[in-house]
This record gives structure tokens, sequence and C-alpha cells, in this order.
């Protein structure tokens, strides 16, 4: 079951499919109103930086998994804890997902239905689809990710006629903190996530070098697109909507002149949450069977999956709460974990390569 | 299906235990020899096939040293050939000259010099006689000999070489495979005149004792799946094979699946194809249709006129194949899910249109949906089953019944009846997922009826994952999409014209031991 | 394999129950058909002399459009009316559109909604805080028009039934949409409306529609706001003034004073853009521009033999006259209104956001008293099939 | 109603699974981890159904990070 291969389009797709997961849903830099592109610009560095690192832990570690790391360079007892740690950021953030999944569905289309039975639903495919394994995930997103590209190309040839190209002026009009606010958002959330990724790199099949360059180049191509999108929700709907709207790309897709597409447009969101999702309860379920020195990983993804959607629901009380959460709190309850250890690994690999 | 099976197994089970005494001192006999005196012969034939009336026991007596004991099945030999070539010579031989000088053995003399037939063997013991006349071949026992001849004077049974109706074409050979195992190989062979067709013969079924063939041409076909192949017929162990669906069923890799992944084919061209393509078939005696492995979705809407035909119209065609076989799959859910769910969706004219014609339908466009297909499929099944010449009116009752009457009658709204109609129309485009779509197409109502959009999309979703876990023969079900496989895409969705298919699909061979040895289908032309 | 026959037995079963247990699963949420919801076609707005709000909705029955769609005369028997329009009063919009179900029969359904009428009223007193629900609630197409009722509470507009089209709403959403060809009404859709309600430097503008007849509406003219008020209306000659210079203008008949008689001018293609001119850090002049290309649609003038010396003179006053209106449409913004409805403010906090700071609270003012400079290039392209009008031969 | 709906949910799963364990001989720490997670699964969620929620980790960290000077 270990020796199953990633190619290189499959982790490309999945890493574009895990950074689209909640930003085809919320819009993270949404609090920098205007300058919301120039936050995607400048978090788009700082997060690429993180990328860059965390890749640079897989470069130095070949075929280990964040766990297998975490022990090696902090010892066994010290390592497991720090692995414990992680994945309950790991299971809390798929069940933020999760809840932000639940949370547009029942307030776009389906407000009598009761949020836990959508999750659920979702978490019982997810289920199946993580219990065929990594393969099967990343191969079905080889079939489903490519509709994002599409959707979104679509979508925004479909409003040309509807932009306002001034839309980001005047520049900096509420200085630059916000905007530097808006920006460490976006690195944390979604860049930074990427880390998950270290539990997925080990199965990657070329060589180890060829990693930097898929990884350099879908952050690049994500960052892109998104800045694209930025650019194209600024200019269709103006700061003040962008800033108040709580799922900005729902009403893109309702704005496409004669016709009501957005319920079929909403789909593509499952695509992005359900790879981010899938990504997330692998990880957190491979590294648990790690430090517990289970073989199989599969007979605990019930279980974190099972309590990623009691957490979901648990979490907050209401959509504002999750709103707050996301843009004051989770950046830094994410600065342990996205960089002090990565940091600190990275060094640490380092001085025992070149030692 | 599974339960007709099943009990088609007990009748069998239940027949072999009645039997098993008899069958018992079979298998006794069996590796005996052949006793001299063809009267001991006789009466021990007579033993085994007791009650056998279509057994025919000849006695020929040419001179008073030399006695003749021919046994056969009637109907089962060639009646003339035997007599022409066997007999005749035979009793001229014998009648007009005396024995030559005792050297050579009768049964030698007959065999090498005085029989005009090609295919004469010779046996000694009773279980090879035994079989030899279970298969239709002429046994010749001659008396005070331990041996005895095998004279292959079958019949020609069963259908000529005809086109074959399930899989029509426009274009292209029209020959299609027939019930003998020995004509559907000829066939074969005439098209690929290479000693690389191998043909592995094997027998199948306990009681049945069923002719089955693996084939494929060594140096294209990848080996593990040869090996793989003949691995797991190898574990069949059942009565009887009365159908290669029988084989199909016991080799598939996913005995849940809804989707195949094992093809069949009755014509001869695909086969040979599929074959060139580096795929491993399976003949089986007493059926037309032969089963080729692996088996791939992108298969489904492969036809094989596709190759001969301008690669434009193909890559139309194929497009309209898989348009065809979402809209079979999903049209009746996305309607529901339309009009239950999502009114927003529907253009305003339209969903007047549509609020117009559901207006006083006692159902919910769930019901109304779940009761026309229904129907459908009721006529559909009724059609293939009832005798040919009902059909006629069947149809015209079908279409009062699904057209005018239920919309008259304020069951069916005449959207619905469209809807159906365009489902109907598509799940005959592609003809290998018809069964997967029939109920695909329910459980697509369900979940469209639970949850909309969603529902469907979830439950897409979920049909996607399951594509992916498949993998028929170890290669992966949806290649060569998923995991992508650039040169194999040349067939795919888009097709390009058959002198820009350089190589042979890849996917076929996913270990890169043997990577180079097939793969090229042709020679690169540099200079015109 | 007898494990592996039981397991496919199992999941056959577990299969099998799932789908029957989801087929007879009853009232799902979420899901009602088509024929259990009223579609609703347009929505009025008005608030009631004590406060409260009046709404007014519109909505199709499909059986009978269907029925005077296709079988039109067919039997002497009485038509069933394609609408019915009810009003409800209550303390919010939504609170009046849910309290209305105590009239109706099937739960209202808005995304169908093409119009939405406001009233004078509710206009005056402003219209920001009702339009919260249309941004709020899930149904509603943010793509639908809006409108300003003159002189006529929206109840009477919607009640209008002609033969023109079956659905009053839809006749009116399509005399607004034909604007394109005339440009002196202008067309706002909800989402528009928003945008403009919360740009600062920007007060925003909405057609306006009122009744001409008794069975007619007639959509020209435009309603100005001011800070989410209803300020004062502008006449068609003004809007369309205003549509020049805000370059929204697709086509339309200008007529010129020409030889003692008439010519109409089709507009075929035009763009404008206003700017404001800065000298030392502050604001000295407001500039509209203009581009137009136009072609000669009629001409009732003494007969004269058309020369391109002709056209350019031509060109010249035709310019003179879109100049008049776009004029009057500025001197109502600055002098009557005292709002800046053409967005000049807008420009100012775009490009010059530190000067704009300064004056954004009484930017009002500021504007009303700017000298305007209105630049009109305008073109005459060609002159249809004919180049001169009848002349005798000579 | 709710309480049973969790319960029936929560059995399904466990069972599922459990008899998958016991079947497949896994070693005991399979099953202790993966009770305790389930069970602390149906502890909370039953705490949910019953309309008593404990406060969730999102306030814990909020907490946790106003007692740093984090977040104000």
């Amino acid at each position: 079951m270990e020796n199953v291969k990633i190619s290189g389009i499959q982790l490309f797709l999945l890493i574009i499919g895990f950074l689209f997961g909640s930003t085809s849903i919320l819009t993270p830099v949404a609090s920098a109103k205007n300058d919301a592109w120039l936050a995607v610009i400048i978090g788009g560095l700082g997060g690429a930086c993180l990328v860059w690192m965390y890749v640079a832990i897989a470069v130095l570690n070949p075929s280990k998994t964040l766990v297998e790391i975490l022990r090696n360079r902090f010892g066994k007892y010290l390592g497991n804890a720090i692995a414990i740690l992680y994945i309950w950021y790991i299971v809390h953030f798929s069940a933020l997902t999760f809840r932000n999944f639940g949370e547009f569905i029942v307030t776009v289309t389906y407000p009598e239905t009761p949020m836990v039975v959508i999750i659920g639903i979702f978490a019982a495919l997810l289920v199946y689809a993580v219990n065929s394994g990594i393969e099967v995930v990343s191969r079905s997103s080889e079939l489903f990710v490519p509709l994002l590209f599409v959707i979104i190309i679509i979508i925004s040839l479909s409003l040309i006629t509807t932009h306002d190209f001034t839309a980001f002026l005047p520049l900096l009009e509420n200085g630059i903190k916000p905007v530097l606010h808006a920006a460490f958002e976006f690195a944390t959330f979604p860049l930074g996530e990427i880390f998950v990724f270290l539990m997925v790199f080990p199965h990657f099949n070329k060589k180890i070098n060829n990693l930097k360059k898929i990884a350099a180049f879908s952050v690049i191509i994500f960052i892109l697109l998104y800045l694209w999108s930025i650019f194209e929700y600024l200019f269709v709907l103006g700061k003040d909507l962008l800033y108040r709207a709580n799922f900005v790309p729902h009403i893109i897709a309702s704005l496409i002149p004669n016709s009501n597409l957005e319920p079929l447009i909403d789909i593509y969101l499952i695509i992005g949450g359900g790879v981010k999702i899938s990504i997330c309860i692998y990880a957190a379920a491979k590294a648990l069977s790690q430090v517990f020195g289970i073989s199989d990983y599969r007979k605990l993804v019930t279980a974190v999956t099972t309590f990623s959607v009691v957490l979901s629901v648990w979490v907050y009380e209401n959509l504002l709460e999750m709103v707050e959460f996301a843009q004051k709190v989770w950046p830094y309850y994410s600065i342990p974990f996205q960089i002090v250890i990565p940091l600190i690994l990275l060094l640490s690999s380092y001085r025992a390569k070149t030692d | 299906m599974f339960w007709k099976i099943k009990t088609l197994k007990n009748i069998v089970r239940r027949s072999t235990n009645n039997n098993s005494a008899n069958n018992n001192s079979d298998n006794q006999e069996k590796a005996e020899p052949i006793p001299k005196s063809i009267n001991a012969v006789k009466s021990k034939l007579e033993d085994i096939f007791s009650e056998c009336g279509d057994l025919i026991f000849r006695e020929i007596v040419c001179n008073s040293k030399l006695k003749l004991l021919v046994v056969y099945f009637d109907g089962f030999v060639d009646k003339r050939a035997l007599n022409q070539d066997v007999m005749r010579p035979i009793l001229d031989h014998f009648s007009n000259e005396k024995p030559q000088g005792k050297s050579k053995r009768i049964s030698e003399l007959i065999k090498e010099s005085i029989v005009n037939n090609n295919d004469i063997k010779e046996t000694e013991n009773i279980k090879q006689a035994v079989d030899n006349i279970l298969s239709g071949e002429a046994l010749l026992f001659i008396d005070g000999e331990d041996k005895a001849l095998i004279v292959g004077v079958k019949a020609p049974q069963g259908r000529q070489v005809e086109e074959p109706d399930t899989e029509v074409s426009l274009r292209g050979p029209r020959e299609g495979f027939v019930e003998n195992l020995l004509t559907n190989i000829t066939l074969l062979r005439k098209r690929i005149k290479n000693p690389n067709l191998k043909m592995e013969m094997i027998e199948l079924g306990e009681q049945t004792k069923t002719d089955v063939c693996i084939c494929y041409i060594k140096g294209i076909a990848n080996e593990q799946i040869v090996q793989e192949v003949r691995d797991r017929l190898k574990k069949i162990k059942i009565d009887a094979i009365l159908d290669s669906g029988y084989i199909e069923q016991f080799i598939s890799d996913s005995r849940i699946s809804l989707f195949p992944t094992v093809g069949n084919s009755e014509k001869c061209d695909k086969l040979a194809g599929k074959l060139l393509e580096g795929r491993v078939a399976i003949f089986c005696d007493g059926t037309p249709y032969v089963i080729t492995v692996p088996h791939l979705l992108i298969e489904t809407i492969q036809a094989s006129e596709d190759y001969y035909d301008h690669a434009f119209f193909t890559t139309f065609l194929r497009l309209l194949r898989l348009l065809a076989l979402l809209v079979s799959n999903l049209l009746p859910s996305l309607y529901v899910a339309m009009v239950a769910f999502h009114p927003k969706i529907i253009p305003f004219k339209l969903m007047i249109t549509i609020a117009a014609s559901r207006e006083g339908i006692p159902f919910s466009s769930f019901t109304e949906a779940i009761l026309m297909t229904v129907t459908f499929e009721m006529l559909r099944e009724a059609g293939v089953r009832m005798p040919r010449p009902i059909g006629q009116s069947l149809s015209i009752v079908g279409a009062i019944v699904l057209g005018e009457a239920a919309v008259a009658a304020g069951i069916a709204s005449n959207l619905m009846v469209i809807i159906i109609s365009i489902t109907a129309i598509c799940s005959f485009v592609v003809p290998p997922l018809i069964r997967a779509t029939m109920l695909l197409r329910f459980i697509f109502l369900a979940a469209a009826n639970f949850l909309g959009f969603l529902g469907i999309a979830f439950l897409v979703v979920a049909v996607f994952i399951h594509l992916c876990r498949l993998r028929s023969f170890g290669i992966p079900y949806t290649a060569p999409f998923s995991p992508l496989t650039a040169p194999d895409l040349k067939d795919s969705l888009v097709t390009v014209p058959i002198w820009a298919m350089i190589t042979r699909p890849r996917v076929l061979r996913p270990e890169s031991g043997d990577a180079e040895a097939g793969i090229k289908r042709q020679e690169v032309q540099i200079k015109q | 394999m007898i494990n592996r026959k039981d397991k496919w037995f199992l999941s056959t079963a577990m299969l099998a129950v799932l789908c029957l247990a989801v087929l007879f699963l009853p009232g799902c949420w979420n899901n009602r058909d088509l024929t259990e919801i009223n579609i609703v076609t347009a929505l009025g707005i008005e608030r009631s002399e004590d406060g409260k709000i009046l709404v007014t909705i519109q909505v199709v029955e499909p059986a009978a459009i269907q029925s005077t769609a296709s079988g039109k005369g067919k039997g002497g028997g009485a038509q069933p009316k394609p609408v019915f329009v009810l009003s409800y009063e209550g303390e919010t919009v939504f609170d009046a559109l849910r309290s209305m179900l105590s009239q109706v029969d099937k739960r209202l359904f808005l995304t169908t909604a093409q119009v939405l009428i406001l009233g004078e009223r509710l206009s005056k007193e402003g219209i920001v805080e009702v339009l919260d629900f249309f941004q709020r609630d899930h149904e509603v197409n943010y793509e639908m028009d809006v409108l300003i009722a003159r002189d006529v509470t929206p109840a009477e507009l919607l009640e209008i039934e002609n033969d023109i089209d079956p659905i009053p709403a839809m006749y009116i959403k399509k005399t607004v949409e034909n604007t394109v060809s005339r440009a002196k009404v202008k067309r706002t859709i909800l989402i528009d409306l928003i945008k403009e309600l919360s740009k600062s430097g920007r007060q925003p503008v909405l057609g306006q529609i009122a009744k001409a007849g008794k069975k007619v509406v007639r959509t020209e003219g435009t309603a100005a706001f001011k800070n989410g008020k209803l300020i004062g209306w502008l006449d068609p000659y003004a809007t369309r003034g205003f549509l020049f210079a805000t370059g929204k203008v697709k086509s339309t008949i200008v007529n010129i004073p020409a030889d003692g008689g008439k010519i109409s001018m089709e507009v075929i293609r035009s763009n404008g853009n206003v700017d404001v001119k800065l000298k030392n850090g502050k604001p000295v002049k407001l500039i509209v521009k203009v581009n137009l290309e136009a072609n000669i649609g009629e001409y009732e003038g003494e007969r004269k033999k058309v020369s391109p010396d002709y056209l350019h003179k031509l060109e010249k006053i035709f310019g003179e006259e879109i100049k008049k209106e776009i004029g009057r449409a500025i001197n109502l913004a600055q002098k009557k209104y005292s709002s800046d409805i053409f967005g000049f403010g807008e420009q100012l906090h775009k490009f010059h956001p530190h000067y704009w700071k300064k004056v954004e609270n009484n930017w009002d003012d500021v504007f009303s008293n700017l000298p305007a400079e209105i630049i009109v290039n305008a073109k005459i392209r060609r002159t249809g099939f004919i180049k001169n009008p009848i002349m005798k031969e000579r | 109603m709710n309480t049973v709906l969790v319960l029936i949910i929560f059995a399904i799963l466990i069972f599922h699974d459990l008899s998958r364990f016991i079947k497949q001989k896994d070693p005991i720490k399979v099953i202790a981890i993966y009770t305790f997670i389930m069970s602390a699964s149906l502890v909370v969620s039953l705490l949910l159904a019953a309309g008593r929620r404990p406060p969730g980790p999102a306030e814990w960290i909020e907490w946790m990070l106003k007692m740093i000077g984090v977040v104000r």
C-alpha cells in the first residue's frame, strides 16, 4: 500500500485543487477592500516563501513524512507530541473547511436543509475517496480539477461586459496596514496550509528535485489565477460589495447576464473543497497511524472524519463567528504550525545534511 | 441476473449429484485401455452411454477376418464424408484384396494408406475415445487391436457466418463470429496472418467441458496481463460454461461494479483491432461473443468504424457519444432537480411552459419521472424478449402509452414525455453501458429528489471516484485520462487520423520493463 | 470465496435498502415542485402614509399564459386572467412578503421578478433600507430592473393589463430594455443600484415610469437621488444629456434644426466620460467629453444637395445640440438638486485621493459651484440609401 | 429525537468498523485509538444534540491567544 505513486501533473492538480478549496467560497483578502489585489501579491510572495520552506524540508528529508521528520529532528517523544499537535491542527482546519462548505450550501441554496446532513453526506463521500487511497484521490482530482480552470475562465469571459476597470483605484486609500494584514491572512490561508502536503510528498514518483518545480509552478499558477479572480471581483462587484458579501464567488456567478446558472456553478466548489478536505483527512489519519505505529491508515479514516464533522458543527455558533475567526484568530493560531516549527525543521535538517 | 445464474447453477449441481454414481464408475474406467474384442468395446460403450438413443453403433464385417465397429453420435458427424472418405475406401480395399502382409497393423494401414480423410488420429484408452465421441468425431474400432482410430468428420454445426445483429456497422467488414469456436479462430487467423498470434486452448466446466481459447499476439500483448488471464481462468471451477458471460463474471476485477471491466464483441475486425492494440481475447465455444481484456472506460465509446472514417467525423461522433452518455444518465434527474429544487436556473419563458404543462398533474416530478422511466424500460425489455412479429403492435401501444395518452390523461406532462424520449434515444447510443445507465439513472433520480443538483453532484463525484478505483486486469479503468497518458489521448475523445496513430496504447503496458518492445505501431514517415 | 460472495450480497442489499430509503424519503427539505410556487414577475414597493411598507406583487398563472399564447379565441368562454396583482402592508419588505401568504395559496418565488418598482413617497424618504432585503435573500435576482414610479403608485402600474404582452412585467421590462435604441431612460439593474449607492462621489440615478393612458405605461426620464433619497426628476432630454455624458448611449435619434426644417440624426456609436480638472491641487473645472458617430436618418429641411462640407457644418450644429442637452443635465444636477449624479467626485476619489479626503464631506457644495466644460466631438458618417432628398430635375 | 438519530448513526459506524477490526485481528491500540476518538465525538455530538453546547475549540484558542496577547 505504501508504494503508491503520484505523478507530477497529479500533484500539480492536487495543489491547485487544495488551494482553491476554500478560496472558491470565501475571499480571505476581502478586508483590504480595493487593495485586495495588492494583498494577493504581497501575501502570495509571503506564502510562496512558506511553500518554498516546506518543499525544502521535503527535499532535505526525501521520502519521509512530516511525522517521521519531526521524530528525526526532535527525538521520539517530543516529535510525537508535536505531531499530535499537528494532527489536531489539521483536523481542526478540515473541520473549518467542512463548516465553510456547509454554511455556504445552506446559505445560498438549501436554507431549510440541516447543515449536518449536507456535511455528513459530503464526509461520507470523502471517506469513500480517502479509503480508496491517495492514488484514487489524486486520479479523481485529475478528472475534476481541470474543470475549475474551465469554470473560472467561463465566468470571467461572460462577465466581460459588466467590468468597471478602474474599480481598484484609489491605491492604498486606508494606508498599508489593512493590506498587510490581509496579505498575512492570505499567506496563511490558504498558501501556508500547503504544509499538509508534507504527508503527501513522499508519494511523489519523480526525482525529488522536480518537486521544487512543480510546487513553484502550481503556486505561481494559483496566485495568478487568484489575482485574476480578485480583479474580476473588484471590477464586477466593486469594493463595497466585495467587503460586505459573505460568499463573493457565488454572487459573481449569479451575475452572469441572462441566466441564473449559479446553482450549477456552485457545484464546482465541491471539487476544491473535496480535494482539500480529503487531503487533510488523509494527512491526519496517516499521521495518526504513524505516531501510534499502526500499519494501515485506513482504519482510522472513519474516526478522524467523524470527529472532524462533529468538530465542524461544534466549533462555531454562527456564520459571523466563522468569518471573524478566519480573519482575526486563524492567522496567529497558524504561526507556530505554519512558520515556527517548519523553520526549525528546515534549519535542523539543513544542519544535519551539511554535517 | 444474479439470481438466475444461481438457480441455474443449483439445477446443474443437483443433476450432478444424481449422476455422481455413474460418473464415479466412469472415472475408473477412463484410464482403461481399449479391449481387443469389439464386442467388449461395444458392451463397455453401451454401458457408459446407456440410454443414449442417438449413439450409433455400426458393425462391419469386410471379410471373415476383419471386423470393424464404427461409433458416433447421430447428426453430429457428416455422414457423407464418413461414408465416402472413410467407409468406402475401407470396404473397397478389404473386400477386393486379401489383407497384405502381417507386418503392418490394420489400424496403421487404414490410417496411412486407405482413408482419404486428413484428420485421423489413434488412441489407446477408453477415456479419450469417449471424449472424442462426445465432441463429435467418429470412432473406428478394429477387432483384435487395442487401438481405436479417431476420424474427424464433424459435421459443420450452427449458423453460417453472418453480420451480427448487435453491432451493426455501415462501413467495414460484416463478418461476425458464430457459435463454433474453430470457425471463429479461423476467421481471426484470416485477418492476422502472423505466427505470433497465439491460441492457448483450455477446457472449462466440469460438466460441459467447454473449449476456451486464450488468444493474444505475442510481442504486442503484455505478458503480465496474459499470465493474469491464465491464472484467473484456471481458478474457475464451475459445472457449466454456457456462454462467455459466465467467464466474464468470474474474471472481472470488481464484482459489484455496474461498469463492465471485461469487454465483448461479435465482430472479427473489432477483435483483431483489439488484439493488435495489445489486448487479450478469450474465445468460448458455443457463443459468438468473444471476451477482450483489459477493458477500459474509453472503449465503450469507441466503435470499429471510427478507425475507417475521417478523423474529424470520428471526433465529432465520439463527443456525441459522450454527450449521449451523459444525457442518458443525467437528463431526467437534472430535470427533476431543476423543477423541484432550482427553478431559479430555468429561463423565465421555459419556466412558464413547464409550470403550465405540469398544472393539474397529481404526481411530483420525481414520481412522474420514475413512472415514465419504468414504463419505458418495460417496453424495452418487452421488445427484446417477445416474439418478433408482435413487435409492431407493441411499438404502437408503447408510443401511445408513452406519448399522447399519458399526457391526455393528465398523468405525465408533455415535457416529461420529451425528456424520457430523449433519454431513451441517448441510452441506445452507447450500447456497452446500457445496463449501467439503466440503473444509474434511477439512482441519480433518487439523488436529485433528495438534494437537487448537490445530490447529483455528490453522486457524480462518487461515480467518478468509483471509476478511478476500478482496474481491469491491473490497468486503471479511466486511463488514458487519469492517470494522464498523453500519447494515448490520440485515440480518446479527440482522435487523429490512423496514419498519425504511431504508437500502440501505452496504458496497456504499465510497467516499464517491456515498455519499448511493443509500442511502435508504424514507422514514422520522414520523407514523402 | 464464500466470504467474498457474502460481501457481495451484503453490499447489494445495502445499496438496495439505501436506494429505497432515499426513494421514499418523505418531504425532503427544500424540495418544492414548480407547481407549488407562485411565479412572481414584478414587485412594487411603496411606503404607506403611516410609514409602513406596502408591497405589491404581480404573479403569473402559467396555464392562462399558455392558453392565451397558443389558443387565442378558442371558445368564447371567459379567458382566465394571465396575472393577478396583490398588495400587502407590513413593517418591512420581508415581513410584508411573508404575511402576504395569508392571501395567496403558494409560496412566492422571487427570482423570476423582472422589475422592481419603487414608489415616489418611499423614494423620497430613502430607498437604502428597503434594498437590504434584496441583497440578503438567496432567491432575489440581482439582475432585475429597478424603476421609480412617478405620479402613480407601483400597484396601479402593476395592474395595467394590455394586449401587447400577456405579462405586464415583461412588457415594462421590454420598454426599459429598448432604451438601447432611444436613450431616454436610464436602465439600472439591482446590482448596479447597490454599487452606486455605496460609491463615494456618485449619486444614483434611476429610470422613471409613469402611466401614459389606461393601458400603457411610459418609461421616459429619470429620477435623481441624493444620499439615497429621491431629490428630483430629469426630463427625457436632460436624461439623454446625462446618458451622453456618462457614456451610456448606444443609439438614439437627435433632432437638429437645420435649413429651416429638421434633420433627425441617428447616433450609432457614442462614448463619453467625465473628469475634473485640477489646478494647484484644487478643482477648477468639470470636464465632459463626448465622442459620437451618427448617420443622417431623416431629412426634412429645405432641399439641398448634401456635400462633405455641408456634413461638416451639420456636425457642428449637431454637437451644439448635444452640448445643450448635456448642459441642461449638468445644470439641473448642480443648481437645482446639488447632487453629483455624473460621478465627478468618483473620478477625484480614484485619481486624486488626497484631495478627495479634504472635500469629501462638502463635495456637493464644491460640485455645485464648479464651472463645466463640455466637449462634443460629433461625426456624421453615412447618409443611408440616398444622398440627397428629392429634388426636381433640372 | 436528535439524540436518537445521533446514537443510531454512531452505532452503525462503530459496529461496522469494530466488527472489521475484530475480524482482521487488529492490535489493541487500533481499537483503543478508534474508541477514544469516536467516544469523544459521540459525547460532543450528544451534548450538541441535547442543546447544551460546550465551549468549542475556537473559543479555547481565542482565549489562549488572548492570554498570550497576540489578539485583542
